[in-house]
């Protein structure tokens, strides 16, 4: 991993490296907020599918770094496109948390749902590597605009493979358009290693297929994820095109809720990763500069709890959408004449109860499998 | 001015493109050539290369990074250059342009049209004649639409581009070219201020030819034929077919069908599809659904078979042709 | 033994294999784990990683290279992850495997098999849980069947993969572990010798239950709800009614359907698919086509709606269910 | 185009080099009859379609050494995969040329196509780059069965814009699947430019997104084409993966019968580039080995002329194929239900006359338009 970017030592043999200009103590303190808040929240997400609140997630412990730090270097008028794994970041983007839960909790229209415009965040997309021509086209309409409006879509490893990440990455280097795209190599894909998605060594030397800056950067450091970002918006805005970043890091987690790793690997490789994750990494670097203490961290943990404690209730007091739901937003233009025959025809019938996520799996490849996004 | 369908198309795009500055055109060879049928000549150099773009040569890459514009607020039209080329976007079209709207409590649709210039009769290497519209007409979220007349495909391409919704622009190229018909200076309706009118301008059906004896349903390139085929069976039997035009595949006008339907008594869908769950099934089931009682005979289905489209030395095997509509009515007629 | 649709498939799987070295599986996470709903489970410890393979995550690569190894000669079967996830293939579904044999003078159909884990009533996030079979069956050169038991689904899977035509098989993930059935040790069949006895078990509808006063059709997840929705009928209203499984969804077996249809004279089809241009729309045209002056009322659609499918929580107001099915079913019987 | 590999010289400043090692005399001028046969076979099917006696075609004019050189190379039992542009490539693998012209006339059944399986050649592939992951597979099955089947593909340069491209190379990367793919890089897809569809210099650096060989060559010089064919051979056979080659030429002739590049370039290029077409550069080269005689020269031309003009006459003794042919072959299972009652359709009405083939354009965008392929 010698090759990567990296800021935060280990306080010990690997040295810290200064904080990079652009982020001042506030800024660092800002962003660990962001980091102990999407922790936060996943940490939750994953007790309410347990205990059958949510449905099956996909958890993200230890990729936070790959997700506050470039989305920490982006302006807010720059859109930026996740993937479910990046379910959560539109909360740092203004979107009520209680909103992801309820997607989470199967409900669609206003209760899961977010307007992207108002946020610039696309939509959480399920579909593999789908997403990324969406991101090319956002930033290509600001540049015939004439706007200085910017994309970032983030990626695993996996969607590389797909058609769709290739025909993005290369419309964007053709038309220069200002579009980072964000690759989290977590080496897995579901069960998938790396090894069995490409040949290369790396994904960040697929950039020279499109001419295209590469670079690689430790995805367990926040801050050298926002640097590199950082830079690459600089470029994007001179109008230098696109870049591909690769996060280097590990699925610490499971796939999801519904995956079970020890079918396809050793669960102690995943225990040697474990002391990168970048929130007590992050933690430590800031009290070695002095610019955390236990009381600071405590409270902004403390804050973040609150949080989420809040938008769990906030989405446990939405009730049964109306069945309406199927029918309100499907098109702009209003409904088609065979949606009200619909709707006639269901409320002929009595209405089935609400749909409840389903439990915990109580054996392995029982029950719950099968649930991947 | 009088105007075959490519020019008439042509102007309405170049209507829109005066109208509101947020209308991009993108394709494969769009730009400097005007597309391989010339429908989009004249517009890069009167709009310039930024919204008249030669893109890549992707599919996926064209619909993608066009929803991505309509999110930011533009209103691109792609262009597909041949049917059978529409399929490496389906999984965008359908996954993502359709279901946009929904994903997005309604507020950010995506606002795209896919032109896609279709069907047989042109003596054409293979893929190069597919009619792949019942594929979009079963996906939810998407509006299907297709003229048959010049002046139509003028107003409906201008309707499909102000419409918020992912509307699948459907060309039939073989009557690209087979008629120059009279176009209004203006266009019906005022562009480019969003106050809805293209609702009307895209999702009605059209009463082609009225009669009280037989219902002929069709769209696109086999609408003439339907015509003749009505003719003949004015001279051959004293039979007066009213022909609809269907226009809106996805919303179907159903209004329009049941009434046809109700009053003839009889009906007959034709086109160019392969049959199994195409369009024509779905009429068909609506029309006995909605008018059984009222009908004396099943509804027929005049279509292509339930083959690859042949090469072209024998496409006029598999397409509908005036003897077979004549033929299939006459067996609703005599049922 | 008993088995679930889940372990008869696999035992299918296991058998085919064992049969005959041609036959390889290849997928996303399919063989290391056995796939995410296990069904190819323990075949890469049996057969080898060269004949189950873990494939880069990319479907129109796993598509076009099984397309490749069925003219080298191999039998490939693949799965697509989810049903949705199918799209990104359609291309080389539609435009290759749908038409190699015909663009090969038939000597070189694309002897592939697509597994396809689809439609709701699991609890899924966005796109886990469509139905995309009328899409495949619109397009000529695919067969496309969908079992609704275990022993069926063993033997079909064991006959798609002997069918020299590509085969879009569709596994009903909802029943994937409704029920354990009674599988007998050996198929049906003789496996590997290629003699022909796939079509006898790849294309045949079935009669789940007897009855004279109503057809119900369907196929995959809705037909146990047929049937129980049949089971009220004859308790309610003393009707007794007719569930044809269809199990092959392309070809249509039109000759039980048009016999349930004749001698029930009232008849409803239920999917799980939205409506417009679905299989209930075909089958609906087909019966009135056929059985006009047999019937006593239209035939009627239970379906899923126009509209994309609903996040999970109100999946149950999309799904047809019993109620809905009963009511549907009145409405026929009322007309 | 100093890195490309060139064994023609020009005679004059541009130096010869002697042939590679396994192409003797005999080798030398059966190439030529193939570039020859090729040639002959492309002048002809243009004839026929401005005398309306086949539809519009794809002419290859210029490109016959990226389609002779690389085929040389291959064995007998290695499979290759045409596009529209390499449409006349099975008759060097013994479909007859009337097959292939019938083909262009727009029958089907076994009149225009051919058995792939019994010629080891793909069917002719018109959607772009679709048949890249055919040609993987094929070579996969070889790997899997283990036989020594390696697989080529031919595609353009526009090609290498779509995700089938991006699939194919990654699966036979990740694999090690001996295919070859042979991008022939004409600089033109239709009227757009290269510059239009990568912002890579080269094509073959793009094989670095697959850790795979990349190797440009002078797609003017068959011999050359031979040569990184034959040694991506070699490499494949060891086990060592695929290599992508590109090609680099020009294309001379219009996209298609039916296209007019006065639209979109200036046909001086093209001109400057038609001196090193590979027909007359190959036959000055025999001829300075000395190996290449006037007569024997004209005697080769002579036999490719009767063998075209006799597959014309083959190719026009056809009689108009039986609507049968809609049927006959789309399910190797047999017909199903439908097709006989659509049969009884047919034949209850008048048969159509035959479609026959359209003329030349009378005047640009008139008429043939839109005749890509
Ligand atoms: C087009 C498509 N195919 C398959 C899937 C099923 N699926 C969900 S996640 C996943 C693995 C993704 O791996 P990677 O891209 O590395 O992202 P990660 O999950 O590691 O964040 C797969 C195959 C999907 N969602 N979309
Ligand atoms: C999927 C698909 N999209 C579009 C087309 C229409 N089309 C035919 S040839 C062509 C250009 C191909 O350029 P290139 O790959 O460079 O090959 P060349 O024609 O130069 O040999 C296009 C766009 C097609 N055949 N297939
Ligand atoms: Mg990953
Ligand atoms: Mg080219």
């Amino acid at each position: 991993m010698s090759d990567l970017l990296r800021y935060i030592g280990d306080g010990n043999a690997l040295p810290d490296a200064q904080p990079p200009e652009g982020l001042k103590e506030k800024n660092l303190l800002e962003m660990y907020r962001w980091l102990v808040l999407l922790r936060t929240f996943d940490e939750r997400a994953v007790t309410l599918q347990r205990q059958g609140r949510i449905g099956t997630y996909a958890l993200y412990w230890g990729e936070e770094g790959t997700q506050a730090g470039p989305l920490y270097a982006m302006d807010g008028g720059d859109w930026v496109f996740p993937s479910y794994r990046q379910n959560s970041i539109a909360m740092l983007r203004g979107v009520p948390a209680a909103t992801i839960l309820a997607w989470w909790r199967g409900y669609g229209g206003k209760y899961g749902f977010y307007n992207p415009r108002e946020h610039r965040v696309g939509p959480i997309c399920v579909p593999i590597a789908t997403h990324l021509p969406h991101a090319v086209g956002v930033a290509w309409a600001g540049k015939i605009r004439g706007d200085q409006t910017a994309s970032l879509a983030w990626f695993g490893d996996g969607a590389t493979s797909e058609g769709d990440f290739h025909e993005a990455m290369n419309f964007a280097s053709v038309l220069k358009v200002p579009t980072i795209f964000f690759c989290v190599n977590n080496q897995w894909a579901i069960s998938t290693p790396l090894s069995k998605q490409t040949a290369t060594r790396t994904i960040a030397e697929k950039a020279r297929a499109y001419n295209m800056p590469g670079i690689r950067v430790d995805g367990f450091d926040p801050i050298a994820c926002w640097k590199v970002t950082h830079d690459a918006l600089d470029r994007a805005r001179n109008g230098e095109g696109p870049t591909l970043i690769e996060a280097f890091c590990y699925r610490i987690a499971p796939h999801g809720t519904a995956d079970d790793p020890r079918l396809y690997r050793d669960e102690n490789e995943a225990e040697q990763w474990k002391p990168l994750e970048p929130l007590s990494r992050m933690s430590r670097y800031l009290k070695r500069l002095g610019i955390l203490s236990d009381e600071s961290a405590a409270e902004i943990e403390g804050e973040a709890k609150e949080q989420i404690a809040a938008a769990v209730s906030e989405m446990e007091s939405i009730s049964h959408p109306d069945q309406d739901i199927l029918f309100d937003t499907v098109y702009a233009s209003g409904r088609p004449w065979m949606f009200e025959e619909a709707l006639r025809e269901l409320r002929s019938v009595e209405r089935p109860d609400e749909v409840k996520p389903l439990g915990p799996p109580t054996s392995p490849g029982a029950g719950e499998e099968g649930k991947t996004q | 001015m009088k105007a075959n369908m490519v020019e008439a198309i042509n102007k309405g795009l170049h209507e829109a493109m005066e109208a509101d500055d947020r209308v991009v055109v993108m394709g494969e060879d769009v730009a400097q050539t005007g597309g391989v049928f010339r429908v989009t000549a004249g517009l890069k150099d009167r709009f310039g290369d930024a919204r008249v773009v030669d893109t890549p040569l992707a599919e996926a890459g064209i619909v993608g990074s066009a929803i991505g514009m309509s999110m930011y607020g533009l209103l691109p039209v792609t262009e597909m250059q041949f049917d059978a080329f529409t399929y490496p976007a389906f999984e965008q079209i359908v996954t993502h342009a359709a279901r946009l709207a929904w994903r997005s409590r309604g507020e950010v649709p995506a606002s795209i049209v896919v032109r896609i210039p279709y069907g047989g009769g042109v003596r054409m290497p293979e893929l190069h004649s597919d009619s792949p519209e019942a594929l979009f007409v079963h996906v939810p979220g998407l509006k299907v639409v297709c003229p048959s007349t010049p002046e139509d495909a003028r107003v409906m391409i201008i309707a499909a581009i102000e419409d918020p919704d992912p509307v699948i622009f459907m060309e039939p190229k073989k009557i690209y070219r087979a008629s120059r018909d009279e176009i209004p200076d203006q266009p019906p309706m005022a562009i480019g201020n969003g106050n809805g009118s293209y609702n009307e301008y895209l999702c009605k059906a059209r009463v082609a030819r009225d009669g009280n004896d037989l219902a002929i349903y069709s769209y696109g390139a086999t609408v003439p034929l339907c015509l003749q085929a009505a003719d003949r069976l004015a001279q051959e039997r004293n039979v007066d077919a009213r022909v609809v035009d269907l226009r809106s595949l996805f919303p179907l006008d159903v209004d329009i069908i049941e009434e046809a339907a109700r009053e003839c008594g009889r009906a007959l869908v034709v086109h160019e599809a392969p049959r199994t769950a195409g369009i024509g099934a779905e009429v068909s089931s609506l029309v006995h659904e909605r008018c059984m009682l009222d009908l004396e005979a099943p509804v027929g289905r005049v279509t292509g078979y339930d083959v690859p489209f042949p090469q072209f030395a024998n496409e006029d095997d598999y397409l509908p042709s005036v003897d077979r509509i004549v033929a299939g009515a006459n067996r609703v007629l005599d049922f």
